[in-house]
């Protein structure tokens, strides 16, 4: 260890620059970004579009801080980034506490406080040419929009299979799915679609997947985990956790791994920089 | 103008630091900030082998806030060296290790890994509420804290900065016991123990229960203790706690402090640390101010 | 649904107070307030003879709460007995009698002369960190506390709450002082001792140089000392350190406190204590609780 | 005092009931106001009109507490009251910090959260007949309009002076004065008017003054008491001290005063609601 530590000169410049070049870190700022329009979608959740400079870098699976303006509340929230296009940033997400029902308040020409963009997101050059399976629940459906679109519109495949998880009928999105894949729903109380969760319904819907990618509460992520190394199937999923910083330097966020993580060495990753999305064979949950 | 400050014969290019563990080696924000435009970058806790840390949820926040239960995650020494010295080393700027351990001979082992490397002084972490061991034991008896300065002391080739608890019933005779056992400096405060219960739940909102309260809530707090430390002892003071903008730091540095450092809110600006150096030069044209010295203690 | 909460055997309707000092003797605050749907009335330190307090400014605002140096201002018990319990007697609520001295026997002289009065309780204030002898003094050493109260104890012919100031090391090993001194509740916390400099001015922003801090910003840590206390002692305690709504009284519940009172807060909104007093239901009626005892520590 | 303790019943009945009664309590609550205007009227000086349910109980010399919307800063800004008719409240406040700052963007349509009526005023009826020097200094000033335009409106006197100090020639408010009483205006740097301090413009204008009401920094108060006492005249003077509660519940805001005050009975008097207008000769400063 000596050793390499003393030939550091050169070869730690490379690191430097590898990380500030690092493509995920393209665009990493703190800014106010205008609100272009904000709407409630269904009970609770909310659509929120922003002029913003970092729409441009984003990927799927990534997400922002949207900071509350009040002085209590100095933590920013993460939010998937739900789709993006050269300027516009949407996010959807659903009200749950202080922070979120401050964002439900805004209007047009307002303005939100960002950070971004944060995190890896999801890897589309996997999916090339493969059945793609997305898997949404709940809220964890509008990141897997942004993630269907692309892989459309990058023309990565054209075989791709939307499981969409909802409570009950009241569902959001589902019609924006179906303009860019194909669309399965399901419900918690079968009112619409399969009466079940999504890994139930991908099992009795007959689809093949080549590859999973998903979001939702952590038990549809567990059945997820467990189904896909069961049939063998690569599969690729999106963690929540506590966050303070976002931007991995205060550990608040780890999930256990089941391989060393690169930061601490200590099969703990953490969820804003390393993930928040893994491949489920490397997270222990 | 100067802004240059001394703290036990390391020279900083100004008094603004970063508080430890909430900028981890400097990686993360250098990014946002020019490292070399602060005075110092205080890293992370760092053990002699790895830490794991603790069980999440690990933060929460607070009125004006955070919680914190990490529990001083972090890859151990060796990684330490290999990678977070070799990436500070560079940039122009002082870098002091914040060391922890669960005995006096961890806290020595670490001491002694990075006593021929270029770091420039030991932060010794005694006050970490988030762990069972060692740690906060050690920062809140004067008799112990004595003892385990004196010793880390002895082991080590930099000058050490003791960093004291809040969680004490005076912090005076900790700063006493610490300049007693040779710590060249001290720095306060590191977090006060706090809880969050959420109602709805009603569970804990932190798995550790309790975690470590940091940000501008604590602020009025921690300027107390810097002065009553700086009327206590003559060694020099890093002070921290809910430092935002250079106004909080100038408060410190009224209070008694040398240097500053920006914790929790990095997380809410990450900014703010260059944001500090520059608006403590604003200051100092505004009030004609030639040396930022003299400003150190300067309201008794 | 049964909001009563019981006492040393004095019975409250609800377990909502108001925090000494904060609400004068309930007069002031008798324009907002019904003071016959508060659980009890705590009121301002009261002495054997009247206490002109410290020098102004006495007040100051922090991020989230604020600092003051009252210093026991205060009309003297034999005033008191004559107008401000006068008033209060007019009440349907309970009265608790906040006292303060500078010496044991100035306690009691005080505990003496209310003895064969209305007053319901007295709450012991060794916690005040705004006067220089007595007072806080009492409240950061075991022993003395100890002592303190066994002497008090003795005097009084109604059930003493030990008032505990967070300003230590432990407050576990305070509680148990209290308790094995005979306390009957223990009451927490006073106010954090803070500091706050004007940058501008360079001076102290109290004439008193400290203060106590109170506010939603010193919650997380009154909550924290709720919870140990709970689990160091069988006595039932009072909570209180930012509480400015239902959910946060509920929260010092949940964390083993039998009442909870509303201090600083009450300056912000002066409906405060009746809108927690309200709030406190509908969590009940939301929460399916038939007696609000049964939330008393039921997060542990 | 055992003995009237006992005798408490009907007697304190009465004192609970004269409290509620007591004229300077018939409006005292925290509420919304709609704001009507705001502008800038000179460097730093806001003009702040409101839509407030308490106007109509005010009484010149008064104050209101207004809160900042920041969850940082919890505490009201004590601000007089500068004129008011039966809906309608009038600020006149200079930013000087973090409360005044925000309060100076409020704009038409927005509201205020307002604290009042707070204090006891200035007691016209003393000025019956009676030659009245009014004197503000500075920020001290709006509270006096209220007083001058009340003079006028009751018909109490008709022979009202006002001494205006100001730093320099930047005027404000003083328009308005002319309207309802004679003006002499002074300042600090002699830009205009008198040059020098209020108390010198009074003494060299020939005016001579039965009663003195005033408002304005320590100094000025200081040297109106002093000449007062010197002169044997009435004066009142409202003092400023920082405040929590505005209520008198706190006992932060107190004054020394040269007799033993009510409520301590320690010579510290509430500025908040034994004041802030007090019998000069009452007051130790
Ligand atoms: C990577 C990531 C992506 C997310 N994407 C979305 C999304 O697209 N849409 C959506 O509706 N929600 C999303 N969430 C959850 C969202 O962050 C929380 O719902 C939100 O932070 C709640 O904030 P609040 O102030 O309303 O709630 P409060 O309960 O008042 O928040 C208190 C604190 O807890 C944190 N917190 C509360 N719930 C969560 C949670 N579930 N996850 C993380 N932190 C939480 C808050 O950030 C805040 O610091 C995501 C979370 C993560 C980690
Ligand atoms: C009875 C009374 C009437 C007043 N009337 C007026 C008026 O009509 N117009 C006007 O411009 N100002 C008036 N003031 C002064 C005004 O209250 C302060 O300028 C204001 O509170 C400053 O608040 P801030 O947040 O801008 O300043 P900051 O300095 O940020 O305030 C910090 C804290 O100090 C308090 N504070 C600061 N300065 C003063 C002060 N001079 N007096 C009392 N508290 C202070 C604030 O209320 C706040 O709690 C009056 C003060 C009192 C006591
Ligand atoms: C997330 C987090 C992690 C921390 N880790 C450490 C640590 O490893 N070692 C240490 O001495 N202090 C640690 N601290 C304490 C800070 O260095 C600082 O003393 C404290 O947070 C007060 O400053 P602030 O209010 O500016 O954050 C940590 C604080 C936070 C918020
Ligand atoms: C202005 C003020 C005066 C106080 N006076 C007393 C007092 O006389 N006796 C006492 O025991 N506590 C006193 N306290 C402490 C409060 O009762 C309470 O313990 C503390 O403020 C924490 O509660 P809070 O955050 O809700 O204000 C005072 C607090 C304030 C803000
Ligand atoms: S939120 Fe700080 S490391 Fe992830
Ligand atoms: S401000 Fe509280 S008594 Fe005057």
């Amino acid at each position: 260890m000596q050793a390499r530590l003393q030939a550091r000169g050169p070869a730690h410049v490379e690191l430097k620059e590898a990380w500030r070049k690092a493509d995920k870190y393209m665009f990493m700022k703190k800014v106010k970004a205008e609100v272009i329009s904000s709407k409630m979608i269904e009970k609770d959740i909310y659509d929120l579009c922003l002029n913003y400079e970092g729409a441009k870098d984003a990927k799927p699976g990534q997400f922002v801080g949207v900071f509350p303006e009040s002085d209590a509340h100095l933590l920013m929230r993460p939010i998937s980034i739900c789709s993006f296009d050269d300027k516009t940033l949407r996010l959807v997400y659903r009200v749950v506490g202080f922070g979120t029902d401050e964002f439900s308040k805004l209007k047009e020409g307002d303005s939100a406080i960002i950070l971004g963009n944060l995190g890896n997101g999801f890897d589309v050059d996997l999916c090339k040419g493969k059945t793609v399976v997305l898997m949404g629940g709940g809220i964890g459906i509008p990141p897997m929009l942004g993630l269907a679109k692309t892989l459309k519109e990058k023309g990565i495949t054209d075989d791709v299979h939307a499981f969409l998880g909802y409570r009950d009928k009241n569902t959001f999105l589902d019609k924006e799915f179906e303009e860019v894949c194909n669309v399965h729903l399901a419900s918690d109380n079968g009112e619409i679609g399969f009466h079940g969760n999504v890994v139930d319904a991908l099992k009795s819907s007959g689809v093949k997947a080549d590859i999973i990618m998903a979001c939702g509460p952590m038990p549809m992520l567990k059945g997820i985990k467990y189904y896909a190394e069961g049939e063998n199937i690569d599969a690729y999923i999106s963690l929540e956790e506590r966050m303070a910083c976002g931007v991995g330097a205060c550990l608040g966020c780890v999930v256990k791994t089941t391989k060393e993580d690169h930061h601490s060495h200590v099969n703990n990753a953490r969820i804003c920089t390393d993930g928040p999305v893994f491949d489920a064979r490397d997270v222990d949950i | 103008m100067n802004t240059k400050i001394n703290i036990a014969g390391v020279e900083f290019k100004n008094p603004v630091m970063t508080a430890s563990g909430t900028f981890g080696s400097g990686m993360e924000y250098s990014s946002f900030v020019d490292l070399n435009k602060l005075g110092a970058v205080v890293t992370k806790g760092v053990a002699s082998v790895p830490w794991p840390g603790n069980p999440t949820k690990r933060v929460a926040e607070v009125y004006g806030g955070m919680l914190n239960a990490i529990g001083l995650q972090n890859p151990g020494v060796d990684v330490f060296m290999e990678r977070d010295l070799a990436f500070l080393s560079n940039y122009d700027t002082k870098v002091i290790v914040n060391v922890c351990g669960k005995s006096v001979e961890e806290y020595i082992a670490v001491v002694e890994k990075l006593n021929d490397t270029k770091v420039d002084m030991y932060e010794i972490n005694v006050s970490c509420p988030n762990v069972k061991e060692g740690a906060i034991a050690f920062g809140q008896n004067a008799d112990v804290l004595y003892d385990v300065t004196k010793k880390i002391k002895e082991a080590s080739k930099k000058p050490i900065i003791m960093k004291l608890s809040p969680n004490v019933t005076s912090i005076k005779d900790m700063a006493k016991a610490a300049e007693a056992g040779g710590a060249d400096a001290i720095s306060l405060i590191n977090t006060i123990t706090g809880m969050k219960i959420d109602i709805e739940r009603q569970t804990f909102v932190l798995a550790n229960k309790t975690g470590g309260m940091s940000g501008p809530a604590i602020k009025p707090v921690a300027v107390r203790m810097v002065y009553e430390c700086a009327n206590a002892v003559s060694i020099p003071i890093i002070g921290m706690g809910g430092i935002a903008t250079a106004e909080d730091a100038i408060e410190f540095m009224l209070a008694g402090a040398t240097g500053v450092a920006v914790g929790m809110m990095n997380f809410v600006n990450p900014y703010a640390t260059e944001e500090v150096v520059k608006g403590i030069e604003d200051y100092m044209i505004r009030h004609n101010i030639d040396d930022i010295n003299t400003i150190i203690g300067a309201v008794h």
